[in-house]
């Protein structure tokens, strides 16, 4: 066991305890904040892929950005704990546990078992490195990289006609 | 051929001439308003106008700068020049580039267009002064001339075709100008869709020339090409076409003829050949110098230009031309005596165009195509002139069209009047005037034919000769009654005939009619003030305090320097301009030369069996005895001002009049049939299609889907999670099939 | 060493962790912040499949960056696509507050067959 | 000898060593910062401020610190006692989380073993991502607080840091651009190149460029939001929020906060000085190359040069203070914004200058690559002068609107006068 694999293993027991937190929390700010913890541990992922760029902008974008808008609205609304209340009966729950664990199952044989063995290459000087994801986003991908700023624009429009107060 | 090399200006010569009219209809549209605004309404008229005339103009006079450089240095036979400027169409099989075609005949047709065409717009500066919407009518005139310049100038049937388009649009524009009138709207959209009748022949003309040429010589469905003599994409040239249309109608006669006849159908359409002349008389509602430049000079004469292009077709088949000259000896006759029944001044003259226009298909359905040609150019200096001065005359008559109420103008228009007496002397065929040469070339031409113009066993040429004497008979005879009842000194019954109508004070008046044209607005039954009316309605909403209606105090007023300018340029073209173009056979040479390639003549042409050495030879007699009886005819009748029998009581009219008025019931009765037998046809159509097949289909389906709804309704419950547990459990469906080796 | 798959069922953890939140869940704000790990999830993939691609190893950056770059590239459009829809969905959830205080997802079948 | 020991250690330790290197310098200016910061107004006020407790009261603030933990640690009923004692914890790691990439002295030498922690290739942005992050502290705080007031503070909070962050990020963009790097050292020693790379003893601090002077005061307004300080400071409105999300803190968990504060206001100035004031160089005057160019001096020149580096340490604290002071300068000067006009000066003023900048800065770029370095000069300024006509447009029509409704107002009311009037 080096340094790595307990990295890996607390991030990713972190991330799993926190995305459990997400769904089994009754308070949805208590979902938020689990939300938080998951993609912090999903960025430091992240960072032992040697994806630096990617860590930061996952810190940057959902933890800075997302997430406070998420906190911001459950805030701003109040809203509480489902009045409701998560019916532990719900019959839902169920089979939609068996589907999970099917499906997980399912691909952890078929696909997980067989990529056991798979090789992990040294990365080059500069993997995931600004340098790079930019100069694959300006030159390959620009035309999607403009789609997206597009798409962005159109969120901010929808999401201004959306929350607007009705004159 | 001239090279090029010496004149590449030539090349933006010519799109430029072509450029001109269009931008100052662009200028018209963007800019007319805001230099009225800014302006001022008076002196931003003034600028508009006189640049709408500058463009044209420029145009002219870049036409004419090519006919000193090009057309009197060299012998014309040399001059053909084709200029090519972009893609228009690019595939691989066919390339239809802007090209421009330059030679006598276009260009000919390009000094009358842009010539006559500045004449008009100079004239129209004045006529169009107090109009609300000035600088609209010159965005569309100057695009008409544009559109016109395209449609001669083009050297490819395609762009010939937009030019042809393009102009029936702006004729349509132009003759609802005042659209306000439904009556105005109506007749715009009757010359657009009797022009779409035309334009489909002219279009099924196209398409079988592209057929025939793609089929015999070019690239069959494999892909193959078949003769390695079609290698140029641009088979839709004239130079392309005129190379190879000689040897495939040679082998495939009866193709000449279908494609003549179809093209010849375009040509109806345009130029207001019998079946389908009838919009022309109705297109005079729009403004005057419409009808003189669109109606009568230029426009109309697009068909005669197309039968003048493409005439190899038509002398490959005798059978067309024959048919070409009897419609158009038919349309002649009877245009002429609808004429006898009209007494609106501008109807008059419309119905003397199509008969004119008659005339000229006559001339090129015997085979002399010049001589068509050289009565457009006659008849446009005349025609124009005569709608011009009549334009004039009803400018002065507080816009009143009918004859019967004018009467002894030369009193007070004299400019007019003569200018209009020359235009009358030139259309009747008085010897020496513009009109007599054209006129006696074409009995020539009738009575000379080459053709072997034998259809069911009658010799067509020989009797479209007398019909043309008779046709000069009538159009004497009717023009000198309508210059007499306008401008005639009455011998007997006294005074002008305007005084006759009772005198009113104008705004009283004016509301009260105007209130009266509001509440029974399209019901002219009470047709003595049919006209008076019609006027009313199409100018009393534009500028109802300038103008007065005609009653007998009315003191007409010749009509200002710019307009008489023009007449008088047009009167003096009218005396000398077929002595000028006829001298020396000039117009002969120089048209009979214009053709992108020589071709041999078919054999079957040189044959002639018809002897009528005896009428040739007393020809010219004959034209003018037939002059001189319709002139007397007239002299007689009407040189005593309004006969009883063509008063305003038309139940004292005689019954071949009243018919005439009515057009001989033709116009009605095609809308009978064709208007309620369209309808009653589709009413049974709907009645078996749609009640039954359509709608019993339509039914089907949605009765299917209602039930196919109801028996998914179950699952469109609204609720989310159960939608995205399905589709959680699809997912799994899908994930199995494809780990399970499905999509190999 | 860590194998690929040791990230990878991270991934289909938090993921059908979330699809299972989706299911059960009524809160729409709870909902949406499922979807948000599910992307999340599917970006982990991502990122572990670009960095265990064979080919990461060879060339220089200029030259192959596009190819090896892929995966990142991804998650970069993942999260712009993301942050839009963040930005309208919070707006809809707002206004779906301010009709009614509080939403029970099933509540809200008015579009139901 | 502290270099061999260090050296030598194990990496992760190595670490420690420079986090406690740097959060303990940050920690310990807490209180001086205080005492700076209470002398300061009150001078600035006209008064005397704290002088009673050791020389000119510099005690003041230890004393204020053993008051705090002395208190009672009172924990509010009906408050989510996890997300309570969690809230001061996340305001304060960040603020120290901040200085991460951060290097207070050149990396060489011994120094370069002590400072930054980690010279990451994403530097810039770590920064930004730690900021962003500052917020959930305040949030959280106002959210446990089970109070209204708290909890408007909380929500004005996220709302006013989301703003402003998107400024900071672009006008940092702009920086970014100009040096072609996201590593914190890079953007240091691109600023020790000749000025507009036409005066070569003067060295480039960010602050001396046309766009970097907008690029910086951009940022720095947007520091004053982040930090929550005067200004704008309504999450902590005491005149409407009684203490906003601090309200229900007391004891050391409020301590938390005010050092949390302290100390981001501090790392802030650092971050500032690291990107715009060239770091920690004391002079923006390029000592080697006068040196090498005036061989006469040069030995006073390589004295500056060597005093340059060892000395750094203290020009960044320096630097820091500066900035500082300027924060509190600022508090002591302006009145507190309203909402709206917070909100319009992030949206509307903020982020189009930033973008504008950021624009200016790319074509400048563009165009001396293409052209040379006059034709880049003169584009700087034809973008800038055409981008000021577009925003003076903009304003004019702003102004149209506003003066057109006033007068429809007073038209109103002159109609009612008037038909009051003739009832």
């Amino acid at each position: 066991m080096q340094g790595r694999e307990i990295l890996f293993i607390v991030l990713s027991l972190v991330a799993c305890f926190a995305g459990l937190g997400v769904v089994l929390a009754k308070h949805p700010i208590k979902s938020a904040l689990s939300l938080v913890v998951n993609m912090f541990s999903i960025a430091f992922l992240y960072f032992t892929l040697e994806a630096n760029m990617l860590g930061i902008t996952q810190i940057m974008v959902y933890v800075g950005a997302i997430m406070v808008l998420f906190l911001f609205v459950v805030m701003l609304l109040n809203i509480g704990s489902d009045r409701s209340g998560m019916k532990i009966l719900d019959l839902k729950l169920v089979p939609a546990i068996l589907i999970a664990l099917l499906m997980f199952s399912l691909i952890s044989f078929q696909v997980l078992y067989p990529l056991f063995g798979m090789q992990y290459p040294v990365a080059d000087e500069g993997f995931g490195s600004p340098e790079a994801i930019g100069k694959s986003l300006f030159s390959q991908y620009v035309l999607p990289f403009e789609v997206a700023s597009v798409l962005l624009l159109v969120g901010i429009v929808g999401a201004i006609l959306l929350a607007r107060r009705k004159a | 051929m001239i090279s090029l090399e010496n004149y590449n200006w030539l090349h933006s010569v010519i799109i430029l001439m072509v450029l001109m009219p269009f931008l100052g209809a662009l200028f018209q549209a963007l800019y007319g308003k805001l230099t009225e605004c800014l302006l001022g309404v008076k002196s931003g008229r003034w600028l508009l106008g006189s640049l709408a005339f500058t463009f044209v103009g420029t145009s002219f006079g870049l036409a004419l700068l090519v006919v000193k450089d090009i057309f009197l240095k060299h012998p014309a036979d040399v001059c053909c020049f084709r200029f090519t400027y972009f893609d228009w169409i690019n595939l691989e099989v066919l390339r239809v580039p802007v090209e421009m075609f330059l030679d006598p005949l276009s260009i000919t047709m390009v000094l009358l267009i842009t010539g006559v065409g500045s004449l008009i717009h100079l004239y129209s500066t004045a006529y169009m002064s107090d109009d609300a919407e000035y600088s609209r009518f010159f965005t569309y005139l100057n695009m008409f001339i544009g559109f016109m310049l395209i449609l001669v100038l083009s050297n490819n049937l395609l762009l010939l075709f937009v030019g042809w388009e393009g102009v029936g649009l702006c004729s349509y524009l132009l003759i609802g100008f005042w659209y306000k009138n439904l009556e105005n709207a109506k007749a715009a959209n009757k010359a657009f869709i009797v022009n779409r009748i035309g334009d489909l022949g002219l279009l099924l003309g196209i398409f079988s020339i592209a057929f025939l040429l793609h089929s015999t010589y070019g690239i069959n469905s494999a892909g193959n090409v078949i003769t390695p003599q079609i290698l140029d994409p641009r088979w839709l040239s004239y130079d392309i076409i005129f190379g190879l249309l000689p040897s495939i109608l040679t082998s495939y006669p009866d193709y000449a003829t279908a494609i003549a006849l179809l093209l010849f159908v375009g040509a109806m359409g345009k130029s207001a050949q019998f079946p389908l002349y009838v919009w022309l008389p109705d297109a005079m509602a729009g403004p005057t110098p419409v009808s003189a430049l669109i109606h009568a000079a230029t426009m109309v004469t697009s068909g005669i230009f197309l039968l003048n292009r493409m005439h190899m077709v038509f002398e490959f088949s005798p059978y067309a031309s024959a048919i070409v000259s009897v419609v158009g000896a038919i349309t002649a006759v009877w245009a002429a005596l609808i004429a006898f029944g009209q007494t609106d001044i501008k109807k008059v003259l419309a119905y003397s165009t199509v008969s004119q226009l008659g005339y000229m298909f006559m001339a090129c359905g015997v085979g002399a195509y010049w001589v068509g040609m050289f009565h457009v150019l006659t008849h446009a200096f005349f025609k124009a002139l005569l709608f011009l001065g009549s334009g004039a005359v009803i400018y002065a008559m507080a816009h009143e069209q009918d004859m019967r109420r004018y009467g002894n103008l030369w009193r007070y228009l004299p400019v007019t009047g003569i200018c209009m007496m020359i235009g009358t002397f030139a259309i009747a065929g008085i010897p020496l005037l513009s009109g007599f040469w054209s006129k006696e070339a074409i009995l020539h031409a009738a009575f000379e034919s080459s053709y072997p113009a034998n259809l069911l066993g009658v010799d067509v040429a020989t009797l479209v000769g007398w019909t043309g004497v008779f046709v000069a008979i009538l159009t004497s005879a009717y023009m000198f009654r309508m210059h007499l009842l306008t401008f005639g000194i009455p011998f007997v019954n006294g005074a002008e005939r305007w005084r006759l109508i009772p005198a009113h004070d104008h705004h009283h008046h004016h509301s009260e009619s105007e209130g009266a044209v509001e509440s029974e607005k399209y019901d002219f039954s009470d047709d003595t003030f049919n006209f008076y009316r019609r006027e009313l309605c199409s100018h009393g909403c534009h500028h109802s305090d300038e103008h007065h209606a005609l009653d007998k105090n009315h003191e007409p007023k010749e009509v200002p320097y710019s307009m008489q300018v023009v007449l008088v340029i047009l009167a003096i073209l009218s005396i000398f301009g077929g002595f000028f173009l006829h001298q020396h056979h000039f117009l002969e040479h120089f048209l009979s030369s214009s053709s992108a390639v020589s071709w041999v003549k078919p054999e079957i042409l040189v044959d002639s069996y018809h002897d009528n050495h005896g009428v040739l030879e007393s020809l010219l007699y004959i034209s003018i005895l037939a002059v001189t009886i319709g002139m007397s005819y007239a002299l007689i009748v009407y040189s005593r001002g309004l006969p009883e029998k063509e008063g305003y009581n038309e139940e004292k009219w005689s019954r071949f009049r009243l018919f005439a008025k009515d057009g001989f019931m033709f116009d009605s009765s095609l809308s009978r049939i064709f208007g309620r037998g369209g309808y009653k046809l589709s009413e049974g159509f709907w009645y078996v299609f749609d009640n039954f097949l359509i709608d019993g289909i339509v039914n089907m389906f949605g009765k299917l889907s209602s039930i196919c709804g109801e028996m998914t309704r179950f699952f469109q419950n609204g609720n989310i999670r159960f939608y995205i547990f399905m589709m959680s459990l699809a997912i799994l469906v899908i994930i199995f099939y494809i780990l399970k080796g499905g999509l190999n | 060493m860590i194998p690929l798959s040791a990230y990878l069922s991270v991934s289909l953890f938090l993921f059908l962790t979330g699809l299972v939140g989706i299911i059960i869940r009524q809160s729409p704000v709870v909902m949406f912040m499922c979807i948000e790990m599910m992307l999340n999830a599917v970006n982990l993939s991502f990122v572990s499949f670009a960095r265990y691609a064979p080919w990461v190893a060879s060339g220089d950056i200029t030259q192959t960056a596009s190819q090896w770059m892929t995966g990142e590239i991804t998650v970069l459009f993942v999260m712009a696509v993301a942050a839009a829809e963040v930005a309208v969905g919070l707006g809809m959830i707002m206004s779906i507050y301010k009709n009614e205080p509080d939403v029970n997802v099933d509540a809200l079948s008015n579009l139901k067959g | 000898m502290l270099e061999e020991f260090i050296s030598n250690l194990h990496p992760v330790l190595a670490i420690f060593v420079r986090i406690i290197c740097f959060s303990g310098i940050a920690i310990m200016f807490v209180p001086i910062q205080v005492w700076w910061e209470r002398r300061l107004l009150g001078w600035m006020q006209d008064r005397v401020g704290p002088n009673r407790v050791g020389p000119f009261g510099l005690l003041q603030p230890v004393a204020d610190a053993i008051k705090l933990f002395l208190k009672e640690d009172h924990v509010p009923s009906g408050v989510d006692k996890f997300i309570y004692y969690l809230a001061p914890i996340l305001a304060f790691l960040p603020a120290f989380a901040l200085g991460g990439t951060m290097p207070w002295a050149p990396a060489e030498g011994l120094y370069g073993l002590l400072t930054p922690v980690a010279d990451i290739n994403i530097g810039v942005l770590y920064v930004l991502a730690i900021s962003s992050l500052g917020s959930y502290g305040v949030v959280l705080a106002g959210y446990a607080g089970n109070n209204k007031y708290s909890l408007l503070g909380g929500l004005r909070a996220s709302a006013q840091l989301i703003s402003y962050e998107l400024a900071m990020t672009v006008s940092l963009a702009a920086i970014i651009l100009v040096t072609g790097s996201l590593r914190m050292s890079e953007v240091v020693s691109y600023q020790t190149g000749p000025l507009w790379g036409i005066f070569p003893y003067i060295q480039n601090w960010n602050l001396l460029t046309p766009t970097g002077l907008v690029a910086g005061v951009i940022f720095f307004i947007c520091a004053i939001a982040e930090t929550n300080r005067a200004p704008f400071d309504l999450p902590e409105a005491e005149s409407e929020l009684i203490g906003g999300y601090h309200t229900e803190y007391s004891s050391f968990k409020f301590g938390l906060f005010f050092l949390s504060e302290y100390a981001a206001r501090f790392v802030f100035s650092g971050v500032f000085a690291t990107i715009f004031l060239g770091g920690y160089n004391m002079l923006p005057v390029r000592w080697d190359i006068l040196a090498v160019d005036f061989p006469g001096w040069s030995e006073w020149f390589y004295f500056m040069h060597s005093a340059n580096y060892w000395l750094s340490p203290v020009a960044f604290i320096a630097k820091c203070f500066l900035g500082f002071t300027v924060f509190v300068w600022v508090r002591a000067t302006l009145p507190r914004l309203r909402y709206d006009q917070l909100m319009s000066i992030g949206w509307k003023s903020l982020l189009p200058a930033a973008v504008a900048n950021f624009i200016v800065v790319a074509v400048w770029i563009m165009v001396t690559n293409l052209y040379g370095m006059i034709a880049g000069y003169a584009s700087l300024v034809v973008s800038a002068i055409i981008l000021l006509v577009l925003y003076l447009n903009i304003k004019a029509v702003g102004f149209n609107e506003s003066t057109s409704t006033k007068r429809r107002i007073k038209m109103a009311k002159f109609n009612l006068k008037e038909n009051e009037e003739s009832n």
